[in-house]
């Protein structure tokens, strides 16, 4: 148990420099860091899916646009942007159900492509529309308030994104010390045989599916505001690999590892920014070598 | 009582038709085996009756009520347990999370109760964890349980095997091919604890084994199949004798010795 | 990142104090290359304000953020710059990833140059820090629509890449040409990467356009043309100023012959330019690019508001900023108007003739 | 006496920190069938696995021929006449019979040589013939073994390990595979057979070992074993 | 143009966009029949292959023009250093890996990408190469549908290089190894196949192809970039996927349907071309429901 308290510890530790960064930083290293906060919302979304219950998905942006457009166009109709996030949820839930229940039951690689595809397909239609504001998208997104206090500087979605990872972090490990949790890790491990042991695995396959693209449509309501601009440019196909990427370079299936490659993930260009060209050169030896070297991802394995 | 009705079951995989017009019965408190040569069709009709397969035709009755169109995890959930002919373990998890998988049908808490913690939630936590050490200690590997699955002997890989069926609460055991890779001595325990699930638990056992001195030891029934068909049933020693039974399946006593 | 030092200058020069002007501008991804020869391009015009004595004295330092023309990260680069402490920003090529940060900037209380960007949303969304040296998509439709009317074409199809910038072209053009009373025939979209456009092409040729405009940029507009004149097009082709650049010519081939281009101001074909080419060319050994000029002319603009505001605070250098009247750049006159966009359009017309550009208007 | 053709001289292996080998020492004469008994886990399979270069030891030796071939690559110890049936017999579903077959004399390029090997293997188990177009995997499980043996024997090999031939298959076969064993045996292959049938492997193998937890523990002619109490109780029951 | 011309017009445009999709889909339907991998780095093999051909054509157009023969010696030189280099690739960056977690690979290809299109990148200077030939648009003409030689010698390439690939699979040994150490590698050491040199002979094959498909583009489209190798790489991905993944006849046919599909999406009466992905992408979802595996995959028995 000692091992218990030094974890507590570190975590104390970590918590206070985080809350307290900005007091002895600038505003590029709280862009840097919300950054990173947000991508480690993703990445907790996407890790229940990839990593609890091995669902193969390329498609994560697509909910991330859904929540992003929702909250884009009702502020600017003037919903209050809080009001907007139930509202993103349920958007995500359902469409969610949509994408996911024929498609499900698909083997992994099919899956792969038709979560893929539907991503693209989710692009390309607010791209296309005029509500969604075309190619452009949507710009001018008014900022919310918080009891009165306008959300607008760096230093503001630092904390509220900080606030969205520890709720994130809190959601993740619970569902994975739960029933629904080791649910899901059965089916990655065998379908048959957690079918098997009485697991509906179509549901929960479907579960997983929605729980990940409400983080992801969460995480993407906050996006918006905080940009203030949507554009289709931000849900590339890029942008669903990146998350995948960055939870395999982390550790699949962990939650410090899900947090550890997205901070890398957002860490490592700005850093290298000034190498300029081979910047992404450089990243893809680091990720061949880092794959070769620690197959598993970086976050060491817990179990024996 | 039969716990378990088969009637006029077929399943056909385009060509193949792997059960044909079988019809057995399991009662109540037994222990039953299925055998028959090689591609018979046994863990065809197993996977027909958990669900795993879609027969072609027929009827299955469980408790009288029939099972033919219910998806595996529901017919789990009426009471039929299942264990595989090659180990199908969650390989990357421990042994404990293995036989708490059992206990999945048992409890009903949801993504809600994970993520608020409830007081319902909880005490199904502590349930599963009770009843899953529970049947760990039955199978006898309880001292084992946080090893990761992987690592296990294989004849301890088995007895996980067991214990994760034992902890969905059944009332219908069914095992394919139990002993396959035991040696004597491990078999010798096999029998003994298959008696003890029928004895202790309540549980109905129905099998597929090759091994004739196991089956011919516990059975109290065997049924024999032979392209799909059933072609004789009865005790061990009515089968035993039964001359279409000796020329598909048993082969010449004698010609063992080669 | 330290602020670069530009002074290369032999002379010693006495400034009282600095002026950090930042450049927002892609240096990596795919645009980088432009990116990079504004940044050049407003690194030669610090050193000639500098080797004048800078503005009020003070030398005028640049530094350098990358916004790799994507929204994300021109956030990022724009808190970079807010945090650096510039007191001006100059730059900005990608609209996308220009109007996120407008109102970084403008919280941040820095007015903004922007030297490519051009997309109408800018013009929109701008919360008042922001100038536009480059033409508006207004301008150049305005050029576009004088040279069809003039050139007798009727009818009109229009393809864009599905971007902010050529989307928003695309739409002026559709609008204002169906406003000018004629048709358009078609209004499509070329996937950006999408090397074959055979099946786009066969679509537009069904319609029996008099024009072909294509509003985004050279790379995809070189395989958009060759292709049209491979099917037998044989109608007019204009593009826009995105597909302003030698290279279309490169990608295009023969089949550009006679394509006409729409261009901001090219240093190549500004008397006032002469010695800047030179000099861009002695100092990065290359000819300069198609914004050269204009971000050449931006950190000029702004270093003649700040002069005549005599001040660096926000209110003082964007209310000169505003007065800026015929400002003499290499690049033209530059007034603004009301709206903070030019006052005037400085859109030229070129043509490919003979595997060259040559000056229509 | 008849010579020795393969030798294991104090075998370890591991898998990762599993230590399944420690300190095998066996050989196998010309001519000969030996078996290795033992319980599961004992390290059967991974002596075989060990042999035929699937894993490498740590330290120790195998000798096959007097030739030292302990880190040489599968596919080079095949070439030299030394195969492995392994456990679970391994038939590639997708393919057809024949190709299978075919697949066993990979190693062979003369391509009139391989037709007569596949005559061969056709004219052994004449099932296998019946059923040349039919894919591997819908084959039956004793089919499959036989397909599995006859697959080894197309590089017609000196030596032939044997994991566990009869493992899940109905007595009948596994009466028939013994006959096989037998009359490949008679034809002039060495055989080093691993089987849980104890029964059966003692009744054909000449020399046989009993491994436990990755050591031999005993060693002798099959007929004393036979008659040893020790194994009559732990393997043969009774 | 009458509609029958369009509809002629478009068929043509979507064969030989096909043609591309089948040859680079091949090399991904290798890859992953043999090791399970979805090679995203595929595409950018295709991108690299275009660029060598390019280099070696600069060079040897002195001594044999720019002609037929010139190309021809360019892509052939070129399909041989592109296999190589797939082989040395697979050698350094997949083969350590060939029993990690299967994302593990996956993001180690999309490493693998990043290096390829980012070393392009830095060497070339980022910029457009004009592919220039001395082929023009000669051809003949069926009413007002114009047929080029170019066309004409591109499709037939390509049915020959993927006839030749097809008897290769199905007929020699080396074929046969191919499928069965897609199906068991450890069986496959055991018949004394050398599993590691027949991977890399079919990394060998699939980017050799692809090559040729590089050289056939710049070639065909006059100019190339160190991006190019990104749309096609996802269609090919796709086309791979229609046609079952893994299965040689598969890629073939998968790659000609999604490239009538983008002709035909293109051409759908009352909207517009900015819809032709959606379509393509639409479609390919509702097969996947419809069968699972694709057009030519295996299909599974019927489960409950
Ligand atoms: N998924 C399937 N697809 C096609 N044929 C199948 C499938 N599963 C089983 N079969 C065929 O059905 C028949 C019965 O197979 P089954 O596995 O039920 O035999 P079994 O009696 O369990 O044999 P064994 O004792 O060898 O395990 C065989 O001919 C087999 O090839
Ligand atoms: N791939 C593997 N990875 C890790 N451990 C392994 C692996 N294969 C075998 N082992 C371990 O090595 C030991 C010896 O295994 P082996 O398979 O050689 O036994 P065996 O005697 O053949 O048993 P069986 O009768 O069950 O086939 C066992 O403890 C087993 O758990
Ligand atoms: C052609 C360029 C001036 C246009 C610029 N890239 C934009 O997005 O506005
Ligand atoms: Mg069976
Ligand atoms: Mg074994």
């Amino acid at each position: 148990m000692e091992n218990k308290k030094i974890q507590y510890l570190v975590l104390g530790i970590l918590c206070a420099a985080i809350l307290i960064l900005p007091q002895v930083s600038n505003n590029y290293v709280m862009e840097v860091m919300t950054n990173a906060f947000f991508y480690m919302v993703l990445c907790l979304g996407l890790n229940i899916t990839v990593g609890y219950c091995g669902l193969l998905n390329l498609g994560n942006a697509a909910f991330f646009a859904f929540g992003a457009y929702t909250t884009g166009i009702l502020v600017k109709m003037g919903i209050s942007f809080w009001l907007t996030i139930p509202i993103a949820m349920v958007i995500s839930v359902i469409v969610a159900c949509i994408i996911g229940g024929p498609t499900l039951k698909l083997r992994s690689d099919y899956l792969a492509i038709v979560t893929l595809g539907f991503g693209e397909i989710t692009r390309l239609i607010a791209r296309n529309l005029s509500i969604t504001g075309g190619a452009s998208g949507l710009v001018g997104i008014p900022r919310p308030e918080f009891f009165g206090m306008k959300i607008y500087l760096i230093n503001h979605f630092y904390y509220v994104f900080f606030i969205l990872v520890v709720i994130a972090i809190i959601v993740s490990y619970r569902l994975h010390q739960s029933r629904f949790g080791r649910a899901l890790e059965y089916i990655r491990e065998d379908e048959d045989a957690a079918e098997a042991m009485g697991i509906d695995t179509v549901r929960y396959k479907l579960l997983a599916y929605i729980v990940g693209s409400l983080f992801a449509g969460v995480g993407g309501c906050f996006y918006a505001i905080k940009m203030s601009a949507v554009s289709p440019e931000s849900f590339l196909f890029l942008q669903s690999a990146n998350v995948l990427l960055a939870i395999v370079l982390g550790g699949m299936g962990k939650i410090p590892g899900a947090l550890l490659g997205a901070f890398l993930l957002v860490l490592f260009p700005e850093v290298f920014r000034s190498i300029g060209e081979t910047r992404m050169l450089f990243f893809g030896i680091v990720l061949v070598m880092v794959m070769i070297f620690r197959p598993q991802g970086i976050w060491p394995e817990r179990k024996s | 009582m039969a716990i378990l009705e088969v009637k006029n079951l077929t399943l056909r995989f385009g060509g193949v038709t792997a059960v044909d017009d079988l019809s057995f019965d399991v009662q109540e408190h037994s222990i039953t085996s299925l055998i028959g040569p090689n591609g018979a069709g046994k863990t065809s009709a197993f996977n027909c009756l958990t669900g795993f397969y879609k027969a072609t035709s027929g009827e299955i009755l469980f408790q009288d009520k029939s099972v033919m169109r219910m998806k595996p995890h529901a017919i789990t959930e009426m009471g039929m347990a299942r264990t595989f002919q090659n180990l199908r373990l969650f390989k990357n998890m421990t042994v404990l999370e293995n036989v708490m998988s059992g206990m999945h049908c048992r409890t009903t808490s949801g993504i809600g109760g994970a993520v608020v913690r409830s007081p319902h939630q909880r005490g199904e936590e502590k349930k599963i964890h009770e009843v899953a050490e529970e049947c760990l200690d039955f199978v006898g590997i309880l001292n084992k349980k946080d090893r990761c699955a992987r690592n296990l002997p294989y004849g301890d890989q088995r007895r996980v095997e067991w214990a994760r069926a034992l902890a969905t609460q059944p009332k219908l055991l069914l095992l394919d091919e139990p002993a396959a890779g035991l040696n004597h001595d491990e078999k010798q325990q096999l029998m003994a604890l298959i008696r003890r699930i029928r004895d202790e638990r309540k549980i109905t056992i129905f099998l597929i084994e090759h091994n004739m001195e196991l089956i011919m030891k516990i059975s109290e029934k065997i049924v024999v199949i032979d392209y799909g068909k059933k072609i004789a049933e009865g005790t061990a020693d009515e089968v035993k004798n039964n001359p279409r039974v000796i020329e598909a399946y048993l082969g010449k006593e004698d010609e063992e010795a080669v | 990142e330290q602020p670069a030092d530009n002074n290369t200058g032999t002379e010693e020069q006495q400034f009282d104090g600095e002026i950090l002007v930042g450049i927002m501008v892609p240096t990596t991804g795919s645009e980088a290359t432009y990116g990079k020869d504004m940044e050049n391009a407003i690194n030669i015009a610090a050193d000639q304000i500098n080797a004048k004595g800078g503005v009020m004295g003070k030398k005028i330092v640049t530094v350098t953020a990358d916004d790799a023309c994507d929204p994300q990260q021109s956030a990022s680069a724009a808190n970079k710059l807010i945090s650096q402490g510039v007191v001006a920003v100059v730059g900005g090529y990608c609209s996308g990833a220009t109007i996120p940060t407008l109102t970084l900037y403008n919280d941040a209380k820095i007015p903004f140059v922007i030297t490519a960007a051009n997309s109408s949303k800018i013009e929109t969304e701008n919360p008042g820090n922001a100038f536009e040296t480059n033409g508006t998509a207004k301008h150049q439709v305005e050029k576009a629509i004088e040279m069809w009317t003039n050139g007798g074409v009727k009818k009109v199809a229009i393809v864009h890449q599905g971007d902010a910038y050529s989307e928003d072209l695309a739409k002026m053009a559709d609008t204002e040409w169906k406003a000018a009373g004629n048709e358009v025939v078609a209004m499509e979209v070329m996937n950006k990467g999408e090397q074959d456009t055979s099946a786009l092409v066969t679509r537009i040729k069904a319609k029996n356009p008099d024009l072909v405009f294509w509003t985004a940029y050279f790379a995809d507009g070189g395989l958009l043309i060759k292709q049209l004149r491979q099917s037998g097009y044989t109608g007019k082709i204009m593009v826009g100023d995105g597909s302003c650049s030698p290279q279309l010519i490169e990608i295009g081939g023969t089949a550009t012959e006679g394509v006409q281009v729409l261009s901001s101001p090219i240093a190549d074909y500004l008397p006032a330019a002469k010695q800047y080419v030179e000099d861009y060319k002695a100092k990065y050994s290359m000819d300069p690019g198609p914004y050269s000029a204009l971000a050449f002319d931006g950190l000029g603009i702004l270093a003649d508001a700040m002069t005549r505001a005599n001040a660096t605070d926000f209110d003082a250098v964007v209310k000169a900023l505003s007065e800026t009247k015929d400002y003499q750049g290499i690049a033209g006159t530059t007034t603004f108007a009301e709206n903070h966009t030019l006052a005037t359009s400085n859109f030229m017309v070129v043509e490919v003739k003979d595997g060259k550009f040559v000056l229509v208007q | 006496m008849s010579e020795v053709v393969l030798s294991l001289q104090g075998l370890q292996t591991y898998y990762g920190k599993i230590h399944a080998l420690r300190g095998i020492t066996i050989s196998v004469k010309q001519g000969q069938i030996v078996t290795l008994l033992g319980s599961n886990g004992a390290g059967k399979s991974t002596t075989l696995k060990t042999i035929s270069g699937i894993v490498h030891a740590s330290s120790g030796k195998v000798e096959f021929m007097g030739k030292d071939i302990t880190t040489l690559a599968p596919h080079t110890i095949v070439e030299m006449g030394v195969i492995h049936v392994p456990e679970g017999r391994h038939i590639f579903k997708d393919l057809t019979v024949k190709e299978n077959l075919e697949l066993g004399s990979f190693t062979l390029k003369d391509e009139k040589e391989r037709k007569r090997r596949l005559d061969r293997a056709f004219d052994r188990f004449p099932r296998l013939r019946e059923r040349w177009k039919q894919m591997g995997g819908t084959l039956s499980g004793g089919e499959q073994q036989m397909l599995a043996i006859g697959r080894a024997l197309m590089t017609e090999p000196k030596v032939l390990l044997l994991d566990e031939p009869s493992m899940g298959l109905a007595p009948v076969i596994v009466q028939e595979i013994g006959r096989i064993i037998k009359q490949l045996n008679e034809e002039g292959t060495t055989i080093l057979l691993v089987e849980q049938n104890a029964k059966m492997a003692l009744k054909l193998a000449h020399y046989g070992y009993v491994m436990d937890t990755g050591s031999i523990v005993m060693q002798d002619d099959s007929a004393k074993l036979r008659e040893n109490e020790s194994i009559v109780k732990a393997y043969l029951g009774g | 143009m009458g509609l029958q011309d369009i509809i002629l017009q478009q068929l043509v445009n979507g064969l030989i966009l096909g043609s591309f999709y089948s040859l680079v889909a091949l090399g991904y339907s290798m890859v992953y029949g043999i090791i399970k991998l979805l090679n995203f780095a595929h595409g950018d093999i295709y991108m690299t292959g275009a660029f060598v051909g390019f280099a070696i054509l600069g060079v040897v157009s002195d001594a044999m023009g720019n002609g037929w023969l010139g190309i021809l010696s360019a892509m052939v030189c070129s399909m041989i250093l592109v296999g190589l280099l797939g082989v040395i690739i697979q050698r350094i960056a997949y083969r350590p890996l060939l029993s990690a977690p299967r994302l593990s690979i996956l993001i180690t290809a999309v490493g693998v990408s990043l290096i390829l299109y980012n070393s392009v990148m830095v060497i070339t200077g980022g910029e457009y190469k004009a592919f220039t030939t001395g082929l023009g648009y000669n051809g003949f003409d069926f009413g007002s549908v114009h047929i080029t030689y170019t066309q004409i010698v591109l499709v037939l390439s390509t049915a020959t290089l993927m006839s030749v690939l097809a008897w290769f699979i199905s007929k020699t040994m080396y074929g046969k190894a191919m499928r069965a150490i897609s199906l068991d590698q450890d069986a496959c050491r055991l018949m004394g196949i050398n599993v590691n040199k027949i991977i890399a002979l079919t990394f060998f094959i699939g980017s050799a192809l692809a090559a040729a498909a590089g050289n056939m583009a710049g070639v065909y489209y006059g100019s190339i970039h160190f991006f190019m190798g990104f749309v096609i790489g996802i269609k090919a991905f796709t086309a791979a996927v229609i046609g079952g993944i893994g299965s040689i006849p598969g890629a073939m046919a998968g790659g000609l349907i999604l490239g009538l599909l983008e002709a035909a999406g293109t051409q759908v009466p009352f909207i517009g071309s900015e819809w032709k992905d959606v379509f393509a992408f639409g479609l390919l979802i509702l097969l996947l429901i419809f069968k699972p595996n694709g057009i030519l995959g295996k299909t599974e028995i019927e489960r409950m």
